[in-house]
């Protein structure tokens, strides 16, 4: 392994760019732990759109980087082309599925985080209606709506779910407004628990939540400390180690490739306990989800992720 | 008060001064933004101008930008405001790709990329048709119908990708990559000095739709008919043309066009249809058309200037952090507003100048 | 006594183009004013001076004895001058009482006043006798209403001196007298008024004193008692005009055009057009008089293929016109290949491309007519072409790549009839060819056409004007009420039989 | 689900609340398109207004601060747009493109540099503007019908939303009924006649532009600082091009305007409510194509009932005084 002083890194964000309050934001957050505790600087670049990745991904691996985390799934043609052009330059893919023997692609297990999200949901509903909002209708912010419902439903197979979508553009990630309207609606026909799996627009659900006096289930980081007292709990996806932990490997030489895919098991998603929502969690709520989670990583439940072709079962 | 200027004065030296003005405006933001104004300018016409592969991407964006740029020329010519160029170039994208999945493993790349061209027009007219006719036919606004169809076109887009496109067990949010017979020739395979960039035949073909639309518009005689028809209907109607038609069938072209807009993004570059591909290069194309008032060599330095900005901007936001690439978004809006929209902001002063020097 | 209005040595140009130059006269108070001149020769420029819609380059303007320095048509309105403008300045869509209260609202709730300026508005109708709805909205309003609103707009702002721009272009012969009552009303009340007018007979009729006006000089300033029409043409134009054209014997050829039965309603099932026949035959000039807006507009309309007829038919050459189809779309163009030729009524809005040069409406129409090459327009050709047309017609300036609304009407006018002649039709369709065109311009059409009818051309000619009529038809058809009242031929020209057959009277 | 399950209550609340954005907007558009002068700009305004209103309410800790400022932002951009119009003579849609183009970028830029949280603001927290609550909401609250009218279809909303409509009557009003209305619609129609009449085009443009400006603002702040309680980047979302739409589709006119506004509104509404839902006859539309339906009313609405829109007819030309 290089020394560590050498050590060039990069991270490479997609469209969404790093203040996201999503997965560019975690990947941020990871990078940046590890410059504290490593003192060992990163570069970092957003690319806008996928010619860009592709120009950026290169314009690094020139620059002989070591190691490029690329985040997001909307890269992963670019790294795997430009994997191939630079075989001793290592990357990382978050979110998607890169083929080469330099690229260590790590996927998370959204359905399995969801799942917790939805058992704890469903504990606390009242009304038995429980509510989804998404950015946009794709195919990972479906595992995660369906890995809600399953959870959701393994408590009570009556339970209603209402699911939304913010739009359909790029847009829909940054229209809080429509967030907070679509979360609204949602409370007036009775939902009382919403989990809400949108970027930006995910900030007006939560707060429309707190206005409301109604639970919310933050996303990707841990966003209980927004709204204590209306934040049920965040389901929390680890790009952030993922990212940290892949920077540790290299420092360390331990760096493989070859595909993650980060569960409970992992420590790539969890549901997220600490003060600010200890008071919403009732000891009966938190025995149920540890149990679930156990059973999780156990293997015992096993929860259906509709990528891999699968309807959704809830 | 204009015509009293001299020609090198409207054609030179107003639109320098207008440029050098939003220049000096955005010296004054990236200075406030805690950067050496003279330094960013060097890098960026460094990255974008003089360095081969920056250039390279320059005309990359700008070849794009110049198929979207004469979609709304061409409307605008008819007195047709298409807002929604934007929507049919990412439904072109829509038919390239068919095409692509349907043929990409049988066809060689001479048939591949006509084949391509031809699906990308096909459904770029097809989505500007409807709101041409319903202008033509039911007086329905462009402005609004176009609105709304790019709208449409977002909703239906994610509709098909997610349902149809996006091969089983992949995450991202796009078709197959095409196979290698549909990717357009590259320049840099015969200028290796270009580097790696996408810049491809697309560039060359973008030229051409710049010739053939200058002397469609200004020299034959459905030009003419066209031209006619934006400037006064009445007349037109007089002259005998069939004003319904003439709307549609420039809708068509239009869309055509701003369909053909995807090739260079797709087979160009990526290989795939993606969501969101087009990015707002229909919209740049609004104001390309009116930055570079319709005319062939306006669009092209309008699309070139704009395709600088994208390339080297982003490289100037890599090398100051400080400098966010939306800062090069704010200074696109104020060179559309010098250039575009106050054209004769230093006609007075000029003409003193002039006026003083004979006196 | 005072003078109202001294021009003291005006200059003013456009450009290139000097539309006055030191331009001195004056007008004495209570007194009618003709200005006189060609197309072009600077009179609305002037006027728009004194209205303070621009401003001289230098020169100074005098009212009743003090200098004044206009510099917006705030200023003149405070200076009691009022402007009725060669094109009407009224907002299409709002009211008579709107467009009459506009500037003048009287305060900022337009209801506080609004009773009171109805009241008013009815009152100088009545005064005047003045036929205005208040409440009728402008472009439901006929143009000579049209024209008594903007007289309306004046005498309710008491405007001491009272510009009128050929107000009388597209009145009627009642409605020009009736303007002319009121004018001498407004004379009796001691208003100074300026009249343009390219009709001499006008300035004759009504006028105290005149000014002639030629290139934007002052050429000649007389007592209207000591002068007479002959003089002031050749004043105006620099030799003499004539005024009974040359012209062949009556010898009609074969029919070119037959009517039967032509009918139009509108939308809502008013009849526009009813039961139009008769036929016009090669080497004939067929006039249609009447009243504007009698259905004239529309038959030409029809005739030219603009507008498709709800009922009836026409042959032309022999072959009936292809009316059977479901819109007008490009129908003109079809029967401009068969040789029929349209001189549009309303010039500006169907006969020039406005923002097109000179040359490019040289052809307008015939676009398919001069491809060259490839499919391409033939712009040599076409130049040398028109160069030629510019110089036959006398188009001033003879400039061919000047944007074509910057000529002047009459210029454009000719321009247009160019144009048509050119094409060598067998059938010409001419709407009021010599509205607001100078007299100069108007014996050049006018010899145009004859020398087309001489070659064996069938024209049919509209025209409000008695006397263009008298000068070139052969035989005359009178309109009233969409149908045809009457025919007569030239020999048995009556100015009140024609009269009654335009109120609609059957003579025959 | 079933279709029973639609609310019709919520959806007619959810209209009232989606509105006001557009409301605004398109009543600002209707003073400056009705005075000759096309607002496409509207969009750029919006956003500049919602970024200033934000960060001066969260700095400030005060909303009204935020609204006041965002208001000056967006009046400054209109009289911009109004001297490329009156005074600079040059193309008005090209100045309204670069204005929205410009403060897509710049409240980035500026978010950025002061808050550095990606370009948006802090959260409002307290410097939001509440709800307000009807008097007597608590007694009337439990009663059917009267208490949902009483408690959320007239009560619990924020001032602004009272705001936008009761500006719709007051833009009526001052078009149609005071001199301001009647030369401003002189000067979008022929402002040659308006001129010839003593009435000042350019004074009446920038008059008309500078209330744009003040309007569009509130379409902003109430994005910004009642919908969502921060600024975030392109934030806007299109409401600028909707609102235009809406007046387009209005014929110029405030009645039908503020019609085309509860038009995006409602359908707005009945597709949130729509997704999931087993419909008659048609069955489940997936979640995508359901984003469409407000979209493709209007173009069926437009095409179908409409007659053919008659927009001023001086619109977007410059007032020149020659022929
Ligand atoms: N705004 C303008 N820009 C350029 N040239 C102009 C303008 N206004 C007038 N002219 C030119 O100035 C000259 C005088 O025009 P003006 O309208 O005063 O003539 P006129 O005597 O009123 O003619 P007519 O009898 O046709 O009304 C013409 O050559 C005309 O083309
Ligand atoms: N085409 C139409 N369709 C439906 N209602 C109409 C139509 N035209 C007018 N109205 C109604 O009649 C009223 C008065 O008509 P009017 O023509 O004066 O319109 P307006 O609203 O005053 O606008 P404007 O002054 O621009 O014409 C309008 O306010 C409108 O309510
Ligand atoms: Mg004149
Ligand atoms: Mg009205």
């Amino acid at each position: 392994a290089p020394a560590p002083a050498a050590l060039k890194l990069g991270v490479v964000y997609d469209a969404g760019g790093k203040f996201d309050k999503s997965f560019n934001q975690s990947a941020f957050e990871g990078a940046s732990r590890f410059k504290k505790d490593t003192g060992i600087n990163f570069i970092e670049v957003q690319a806008s759109s996928d010619t860009q990745a592709e120009q950026v991904l290169r314009g690094l691996a020139r620059k002989k980087l070591d190691l490029i985390a690329s985040i997001g799934f909307a890269q992963t043609q670019a790294v795997a082309k430009v994997a191939k052009e630079f075989p001793n330059v290592r990357f990382v893919l978050i979110d998607g599925v890169a083929a080469g023997n330099n690229v260590n692609s790590v996927t998370f297990k959204e359905e399995e985080g969801s799942y917790l999200a939805g058992v704890a949901a469903a504990m606390a509903t009242k009304s038995k209606k429980l509510g989804f909002i998404g950015g946009i209708d794709i195919p990972l912010i479906r595992t995660f709506g369906c890995g809600y419902a399953q959870g959701a439903k393994s408590v009570d197979k009556n339970m209603t779910i209402v699911q939304n979508m913010v739009g359909t553009t790029s847009a829909a990630w940054n229209d809080p407004a429509k967030g907070g309207e679509l979360a609204r609606s949602q409370f007036e026909r009775g939902v009382d628990v919403v989990f809400a799996v949108a970027g930006g627009s995910g900030m007006g659900t939560l707060q429309m939540a707190k206005e409301k006096g109604k639970l919310a289930i933050g996303v990707d980081s841990n966003q209980n400390h927004l709204y204590p007292g209306t934040m049920l709990t965040s389901m929390v996806k680890r790009v952030d180690n993922a990212v940290y932990d892949s920077f540790m490997q290299m420092k360390n030489g331990t760096w493989k490739a070859g595909i993650t895919a980060k569960g409970i098991k992992e420590g790539g998603v969890d549901w997220a306990l600490d003060a600010n929502n200890r008071k919403l969690i009732t000891p009966e709520i938190e025995k149920k989800v540890l149990g679930v989670r156990k059973d999780i990583i156990d293997g015992k439940t096993k929860v259906i992720d509709i990528r891999s072709g699968a309807a959704c079962p809830a | 008060m204009n015509n009293d200027l001299p020609r090198w004065a409207t054609a030179v030296a107003l639109p320098l001064l207008n440029l050098l003005s939003a220049l000096l405006v955005a010296a004054l933001v990236i200075h406030l933004l805690g950067e050496d104004p003279v330094e960013s300018m060097q890098i960026l016409i460094n990255s974008a101008i003089v360095n081969p592969e920056g250039l390279s991407y320059t005309l990359f964006y700008a070849s794009t930008f110049i198929f979207t740029g004469l979609a709304v020329s061409i409307a605008m010519q008819a007195g047709l405001f298409n807002i929604g160029a934007e929507g049919q170039m990412y439904v072109g994208g829509l038919g390239l790709t068919w095409a692509m999945l349907a043929f990409d493993a049988s066809l060689p790349w001479y048939l591949l990329i006509p084949a391509g061209m031809l699906g990308a027009a096909l459904f770029g007219a097809l989505w500007a048709f409807i709101p041409g006719y319903l202008q033509a036919k039911r007086g329905s606004h462009i402005v609004v119908t176009t609105i709304m169809f790019n709208f449409i076109a977002a909703s239906l887009m994610n509709f098909v990708i997610v349902k149809y496109l996006i091969p089983p067990g992949e995450q991202n949010t796009a078709s197959r990559v095409f196979s290698a017979a549909a990717e357009m020739p590259r320049l840099s395979d015969w200028l290796p000095v270009l580097g790696d960039t996408p810049l491809n035949i697309s560039f060359f073909i973008a030229i051409v739709a710049l010739a053939i639309y200058g002397l469609m518009v200004w020299r034959s005689s459905w030009g003419y008919k066209l031209r006619a028809t934006g400037l006064n209907k009445h007349a037109a109607h007089y002259a005998g043309v069939k004003i319904s038609k003439m709307i549609i069938v420039t809708m068509l072209i239009s869309g055509a066009l701003a369909g053909l807009g995807s090739v260079n993004s797709i087979m160009g570059s990526t290989h795939y249809l993606s969501l969101n591909f087009v990015g707002g290069a229909g919209f740049v194309g609004i104001a390309i058309a009116l930055m570079g008032r319709q005319h062939p060599i306006g669009i092209f330095l309008s699309a070139v200037l704009f395709g600088a900005l994208i390339q080297g901007g982003f490289d100037l936001s890599l090398e100051k952090p400080n400098i966010p690439t939306e800062t090069f978004i704010f200074i696109q809006g104020l060179i559309i507003l010098f250039c575009g929209a106050m054209e004769y902001l230093y006609a007075p002063v000029l003409m003193k100048l002039i006026k003083g020097k004979q006196a | 006594m005072q003078p109202a209005v001294e021009f003291r040595g005006i200059s003013k140009h456009f450009g290139a183009v000097k539309a006055n130059t030191d331009v001195s006269f004056t007008i004495a108070k209570g007194a009618i004013h003709g200005l006189v001149g060609e197309n072009g020769a600077g009179k609305s420029t002037l006027m728009s001076i004194l209205y303070g819609y621009y401003q001289a380059d230098s020169g100074a303007i005098v009212l009743d004895g003090q200098e004044r320095h206009i510099r917006s048509s705030q200023e003149a309105i405070r200076l009691g001058i009022g402007m009725v403008h060669q094109h009407f300045m009224l907002v299409e869509n709002m009211t008579v009482l709107d467009n009459v209260m506009l500037g003048t609202e009287g305060g900022f709730r337009l209801a506080s006043h609004r009773a009171e300026a109805e009241a008013k508005l009815r009152e100088i109708c009545a005064r005047y006798r003045l036929d205005v709805d208040p409440l009728a909205t402008i472009h439901d309003l006929s143009v000579g209403a049209q024209q008594r609103v903007e007289i309306l707009k004046q005498i309710y702002r008491s405007a001491s001196i009272l510009i009128l721009d050929e107000p009388t272009a597209v009145l009627t012969a009642q409605e020009t007298a009736s303007l002319f009552e009121i004018l001498k009303l407004f004379k009796e009340q001691g208003k100074t008024i300026i009249l343009i007018t390219h009709k001499l007979q006008e300035i004759m009729d009504i006028t105290d004193t005149v000014t002639v006006m030629r290139a934007g000089r002052v050429v000649g300033a007389v007592q209207t008692a000591q002068t007479s029409k002959a003089e002031l043409a050749n004043m105006m134009v620099g030799r003499p005009i004539e005024n009974n054209l040359p012209r062949a014997p009556y010898n009609p050829g074969k029919p070119v055009l037959e009517v039967r039965g032509l009918g139009l309603k509108d939308g809502a099932g008013v009849n526009l057009l009813e039961d139009i026949g008769f036929t016009l035959r090669a080497g004939e000039i067929v006039a249609i008089a009447g009243v504007s807006g009698n259905g004239q507009s529309e038959l030409m309309e029809i005739l030219s293929g603009m507008r498709l007829p709800t009922a009836g038919e026409a042959d032309f050459e022999g072959a009936a016109l292809p009316y059977r189809r479901h819109d007008a779309d490009g129908l003109p163009l079809v029967f401009r290949h068969l040789g029929i030729a349209h001189v549009p009524e309303d010039r500006l809005r169907d006969g020039v491309v406005k923002n097109f040069s000179v040359m490019h409406n040289t052809f307008l129409g015939y676009q398919d007519h001069v491809k060259g090459r490839w499919g391409l327009i033939d712009f040599k050709g076409i130049a040398a072409r028109c160069a030629g047309l510019l110089k036959e017609f006398d188009v001033r300036p003879p400039n061919p790549d000047l944007r074509i609304g910057l000529l002047s009407g009459g210029n454009q006018q000719k321009v247009v009839i160019a144009r048509e002649v050119l094409a060598k039709p067998k059938l010409m369709l001419v709407g009021q060819p010599t509205r607001g065109v100078d007299i100069g311009t108007i014996e050049a059409i006018h010899t145009q056409l004859l020398a087309l009818r001489d070659a064996g051309v069938a024209i049919l000619l509209v025209s409000v004007e008695l006397e263009e009529v008298r000068a070139l038809a052969d035989r005359i058809l009178v309109m009233c009420g969409g149908r045809i009242t009457g025919e007569l031929p030239i020999n048995e020209f009556d100015t009140t039989r024609i009269g009654l057959l335009m109120g609609g009277t059957h003579t025959s | 689900m079933t279709f029973e399950d639609l609310h019709l209550g919520s959806i007619v609340v959810s209209t009232v609340r989606n509105a006001p954005v557009l409301i605004f907007a398109a009543m600002a558009g209707l003073f400056a398109e009705r005075s000759g002068v096309i607002d496409i700009g509207l969009e750029g305004k919006i956003l500049a207004s919602a970024f200033v209103s934000a960060a001066v309410a969260f700095t400030t800790q005060n909303p009204w601060y935020g609204i006041l400022a965002g208001m000056a932002v967006s009046i400054a951009l209109a009289t911009l747009q109004g001297y490329v119009a009156v005074t600079q003579k040059g193309n008005q849609l090209v100045a309204g493109i670069a204005i929205n183009i410009a403060m897509s970028g710049l409240t980035f830029v500026v978010a950025q540099y002061f808050f550095q949280q990606g370009g948006r603001t802090p959260d409002l927290g307290e410097a939001r503007l509440f709800d307000v609550v009807l008097p007597g909401s608590a007694a009337v609250a439990d009663v059917p019908v009267l208490g949902w009218i009483w408690t959320k279809l007239l009560g619990g909303h924020s001032v602004l939303v009272y705001l936008a409509f009761a500006l719709v009557p007051l833009v009526h009003w001052v078009l149609y009924h005071t001199r301001f209305g009647l030369r401003l619609r002189a000067c979008g129609e022929n402002p040659h006649a308006a001129d010839a009449a003593g009435v000042s085009v350019a004074w009446t443009r920038y008059s008309a532009m500078l209330i744009a400006g003040m309007l569009c603002s509130f379409s902003g702040a109430y994005l910004a600082i009642v919908q969502s309680g921060f600024f975030l980047r392109d934030m806007s979302a299109g409401a600028g091009y909707l609102a235009l739409t809406a007046m387009v589709f209005g014929n110029w006119r405030p009645a039908y305007t503020f019609l085309g506004c509860l038009m995006f509104g409602f359908f707005g509404a009945v597709q949130i409510q729509l997704e999931g839902v087993d419909l008659p006859v048609v069955g489940r539309i997936p979640g995508a194509l359901i984003q469409m339906v407000p979209y493709v009313v209007t173009v069926i609405v437009l095409a179908g009932l409409m007659a053919k829109s008659v927009a001023p007819k001086a619109i977007g030309v410059p007032f020149v005084k020659s022929r």
